[in-house]
């Protein structure tokens, strides 16, 4: 069914209020437009890494899930979820649970559970197939321990443990592409998105995801005003110019076939993003302009890397 | 028998040594025994000298160290003798078989004063002749058993005719070839 | 009727399991403990169980997996040694504290490093206070009858905590030895279902699990644990009682071997047990009064039952096949001294063998120098030095 | 709204507390006020709302009110923590925070 933004809304907060994420913070709007990807009568075991979602959803005795819910450590959160799914389907076969009943299973994790301490439990989830959906909501550092360089976190960025220093100016190396690692893995559906506009984008890949048969794979743009430094008035401006920049495409491999689901008529210049937020003011100091030069060129040939990857995968046999 | 009985076997990693221990004990098992069954572990590769051991009573067994002074040793390939102190604690008033074309005499030479009773059996013409092709297991059981006399002879040869149907249930036609390879073994242990 | 068969340790394990037929089983390779998720895989493969098995890239993943299944509500099994304990060990605490029952067999193997792949007890004597319930075992019949029992254990409402069945690396594991199994129906009768109250997948009560549990509620949960680990001592004793109405084989909390009258004695876990026997036997004949204490419950430990049953003894030794490297005594040392100590027990000298490091071999003779040594001690009543090395070279 | 149905609070017995902290109470966070927090607070100008829904997705505590038709109501002071987003999205400055 076509989306429609106030059909959707009418679903169920999946991710309820009176959690304690930050005033503004972009993950609990990812996870709730993941969310109304679920159909209203399907049950979820949702699992989380440890992280700011985590910490902040289930704080004993308090749960924020509607559905169920399991954490147990930072770099886990694949193989607890793939545990569950498995039991799910054993306990399917031996008739231990309603047949009409239908139960989806998804992951969160932040970048560094996902990118980083988690690559390895993530991508044997997906190597094995299970039923299940990993959402990484990347916000581009270890926002939870207090801003620290994930290999998520773009070029330049000034995190705690890349500070722009006298002699090292912020991050030194490019963000490693997990979209990219996922689609080396032969999933049946990648995607990449943001919260973006009037949610489109994020929930339909949230009901293709979920209801995809196997292992696929989500990765989400949630800016993070504390770790990025900016109002958090501005989340949904970041998310836009993210977008609209290029520097966070959104697109989906559909069984290896790229998909890029929005191309700016005209791309925004990567600077009109990094001048919003506090972690790369170093780079608009005189002088250091070629970094913002660098961090240009490393979107535009990502970009253009994309477009050939679509153009390739969509060739008639 | 009511003693404890401790055998120690030497090979080479992919000769069938662990395997030929592991046979010993079902068959002693089978006739009612207690047994233990255990290779000296080890990465096991290809070639490489390795020490299996098999205890065998007819009370529980409860000691689980590795076996120093055996009552009796197989060596299944007598390039090990050069190699290997194959008699090392072994008991005079036991045996030692070796799988070799030489005779026990010939043997003693490279036993380093050992004392005891040495056997030979010609394991490979054994094989080559009822089996067509070189396994030196089946006749090294044999001749364990028969030097060794921890069960009836026929006991064991009615006892391996079940395992073999059992094993080779795909391919009946080796049944007898190894059956013979048991029987002629029995009969052409030397030095008794 | 029991059936008379001869497997290994791992063989039997799995055999087991297959009894079991648990909703998972998520497991790594490791020796010596590979073969157990080997045979169980062809269990699986070959249709005579309907588990689900996760063949995981990592112990860690194994068992969050489990961690995962177990907290959905299934049956959940494992099984793992040494380093891939190691790599366990930050969800091995997860897994005791959500109270999740999986059950994992142990087989016990050095840690590294260096690298050695041999039998000592470094791995489970690490996890001891992971939360688990620990028992060890002296034979392949031990392993599997524990592995048959340890469901109950975990499962019981009065202790839901994980259970970690150990038993020695290659000398249990992989050794050839006669053992009684039950049958099918039978063992499945004895497990019975499990069926826990609160589980992911009851859409009837979506639940949470894995709470931020902060300064006002932490304290409170692991008393519970404790607690839980308490009861576990009387619901180990109610299963066996179970177990040995089907099947004649009787366990407590330990083993005591000629103790009635002994004089020295040697506390020891899992296969150096039955070397010890075959030593005492041999000692009894010329007159020593040797006896043995081999804990099968080392977690809960039985403070109470172990020093009453050592406090008639004039010497004792605790043979450690784990240094602590505490620049003192072995773990076993330090529980069984600590024991006597809170009983009031004052009159039995104590020493400590370190023994069998890297599956260093353990035979008869090493046995007979430790009684020897405490004949020495009862004679003199002097222990000149607590703490001491078994079989190292010199 | 759930209350927290098991009752537990920082003065609760470890008798009292649920075995691993697990809970069977979902979405019983409704029951915690994450209000005041706040320290601007968005005002809702119903005469110039259009209806359009785009402030709805964006409010990372789901504090906005809707009715069943899914027309959007006054906010949820219970939850809001007053970031603005919903105030910074909206294209007809229905929404201000003060």
């Amino acid at each position: 069914m076509a989306y429609n933004l106030k059909e959707a809304m009418k679903k169920p907060n999946r991710l309820a209020s009176g959690h304690r994420m930050c005033a503004g913070c972009g993950a609990p709007v990812a996870v709730n437009a993941i969310l109304r990807g679920l159909k209203p009568e399907d049950h979820a075991v949702i699992g989380s890494a440890t992280g700011c979602l985590e910490v902040s959803t289930f704080i004993y005795p308090y749960t924020a899930w509607r559905d169920s819910f399991v954490h147990s450590a930072f770099e886990n959160a694949g193989a607890t979820v793939a545990g569950a799914e498995a039991c799910y389907k054993a306990m399917k076969r031996k008739g231990k649970l309603p047949e009409d009943e239908h139960t989806k299973f998804i992951a969160f994790g932040g970048d560094g559970g996902t990118y980083d301490i988690g690559l390895q439990s993530l991508s044997g989830a997906m190597e094995r197939g299970h039923d299940m959906v990993y959402v990484c909501y990347d916000n581009g550092a270890y926002m939870n321990t207090g801003i620290q360089r994930s290999s998520a976190t773009p070029r330049f960025a000034d995190t705690t443990t890349s500070p722009s220093g006298k002699v090292v100016p912020g991050k030194q190396q490019k963000r490693k592409d997990l979209t990219e690692v996922m689609a080396g893995h032969h999933l049946p559906y990648v995607a990449q998105t943001a919260p973006y506009g009037n949610f489109s984008d994020i929930t339909t890949k949230a009901e293709k995801a979920i209801y995809t048969e196997g292992a696929c794979f989500m990765n989400v743009l949630a800016p993070c005003p504390r770790g990025w430094g900016y109002p958090t008035e501005n989340l949904m401006e970041l998310c836009k110019l993210a977008v609209d920049t290029c520097y966070w495409p959104l697109y989906e491999i559909i069984d290896g076939r790229y998909v890029v689901n929005y191309k700016p008529k005209n791309k925004v210049p990567v600077a009109e993003w990094l001048k919003l937020q506090k972690r790369f003011a170093h780079l608009f100091k005189p002088g250091n302009e070629w970094m913002i030069e660098e961090l240009q060129k490393e979107v535009d040939e990502k970009w253009e890397r994309l477009l050939e990857l679509e153009a390739i995968t969509n060739k008639a046999e | 028998m009511s003693k404890l009985i401790e055998i120690r076997w030497h090979g080479r990693g992919g000769q069938g040594a662990k395997t030929a221990s592991l046979l010993l004990a079902d068959a002693a098992f089978n006739t009612g025994k207690y047994i233990q069954g255990f290779p000296e572990y080890g990465p096991e590769r290809m070639g490489a000298p390795i020490t299996a051991y098999n205890r065998i009573s007819d009370e529980p067994i409860t000691i689980h160290s590795n076996i120093y002074e055996p009552d009796f040793v197989v060596v299944v390939d007598d390039t090990l003798l050069e190699a290997v102190d194959v008699t090392a604690g072994l008991k005079e008033d036991g045996a030692i078989v070796v799988n070799s074309t030489k005779t026990p005499d010939e043997i003693r030479g490279s036993l380093k004063g050992y004392k005891g009773k040495v056997c030979t059996i010609d394991a490979r013409k054994i094989s080559e002749e009822t089996l067509g092709k070189y396994f030196p297991n089946t006749p090294m059981l044999a001749a364990i058993v028969k030097v060794s006399g921890i069960m009836d002879e026929q006991a064991f040869l009615d006892d391996m005719v079940e395992s073999f149907k059992h094993k080779f249930a795909k391919k009946p036609e080796v049944i007898d070839g190894n059956m013979e390879a048991l029987r002629r073994s029995l009969n052409e242990v030397n030095g008794l | 009727m029991s059936i008379r068969e001869r497997l290994s340790g791992n063989e039997a394990v799995a055999n087991a399991m297959r009894q079991i037929n648990p909703d998972v089983v998520a497991a790594f390779p490791i020796t010596p403990s590979t073969e157990v998720p080997q045979y169980f895989s062809t269990f699986v493969n070959n249709g005579s169980v309907d588990t689900e098995f996760v063949p995981v890239e990592s112990e860690h993943s194994a068992m969050s997996a489990c961690v995962g299944a177990a907290a959905a509500g299934g049956r959940v099994m494992t099984a793992t040694s040494a380093n891939g304990l190691s790599l366990m060990w930050e969800i091995l605490y997860i897994a005791s504290s959500l109270r999740l029952p999986i059950v994992m067999s142990c087989v016990n193997r050095a840690v590294s490093g260096p690298l050695n792949i041999h039998n000592d007890h470094s791995d489970s004597m690490g996890a001891r206070d992971s939360g688990w319930i620990q028992l060890y075992c002296e034979t392949n019949q031990e392993a599997y009858d524990n592995i048959l029992m340890a469901n109950r254990i975990a499962e019981h409402l009065n202790v839901q905590l994980p259970v970690m069945v150990c038993y020695d690396g290659f000398i249990t594991s992989h050794s050839i030895e006669n053992i009684e199994l039950e049958e099918d129906d039978k063992v499945k009768a004895f497990v019975g279902e499990y069926n826990p109250e609160h589980y992911l997948l009851n859409k009837k009560e979506p639940i949470a699990v894995g709470p931020l549990d902060l300064q006002p509620y932490l304290f409170e949960h692991k008393f519970q644990q404790a607690e839980a680990m308490r009861a576990a001592k009387d619901v180990i004793l109610e299963v066996s009682e179970e177990f040995a109405k089907m099947t004649g084989r009787k366990y407590g909390l330990f083993e005591e071997y000629k103790m009635e009258d002994a004089e020295v004695a040697i506390v020891v876990l899992n296969s150096t047990a039955g070397t010890a026997k075959h030593t005492i036997d041999e000692l009894r004949e010329k007159g020593v009064k040797a006896g043995l204490i081999k804990p099968r419950v080392f977690r809960p430990f039985p403070v109470t039952e172990i020093a009453q049953a050592l406090k008639n003894v004039k010497a004792v030794a605790m043979l450690d096949k784990c240094d602590s490297t505490n620049g003192a005594a072995g773990p076993l040392y330090t529980e069984v001294t600590s024991a006597l100590y809170t009983e009031g027990i004052t009159g039995v000298k104590t020493v400590n063998y370190v023994y069998g490091i890297g599956g260093r071999d353990v035979k008869s003779d090493d046995i007979e120098k430790v009684f020897t040594d405490l004949q020495e001690i009862v004679s003199t009543g002097k222990v000149e030095n607590p703490f001491r090395y078994l079989g190292l070279k010199d | 709204m759930s209350e927290n149905k098991c009752n537990i609070n920082a003065k609760s017995t470890w008798k009292e507390l649920t075995p691993g902290g697990t809970i069977y109470d979902a979405a019983n966070s409704e029951g915690f006020h994450t209000g005041d927090w706040r320290s601007k607070k968005p005002v809702f100008h119903a005469d110039k709302c259009k209806q359009c829904g785009l402030c709805l997705p964006v409010c990372p505590d789901s504090a906005i009110l809707m009715d069943e038709s899914g027309n959007r109501g006054d906010f949820n002071f219970d939850f809001c923590k007053g970031c603005g987003v919903c105030a910074k999205v909206c294209p007809f400055g229905a929404i201000s925070m003060e």
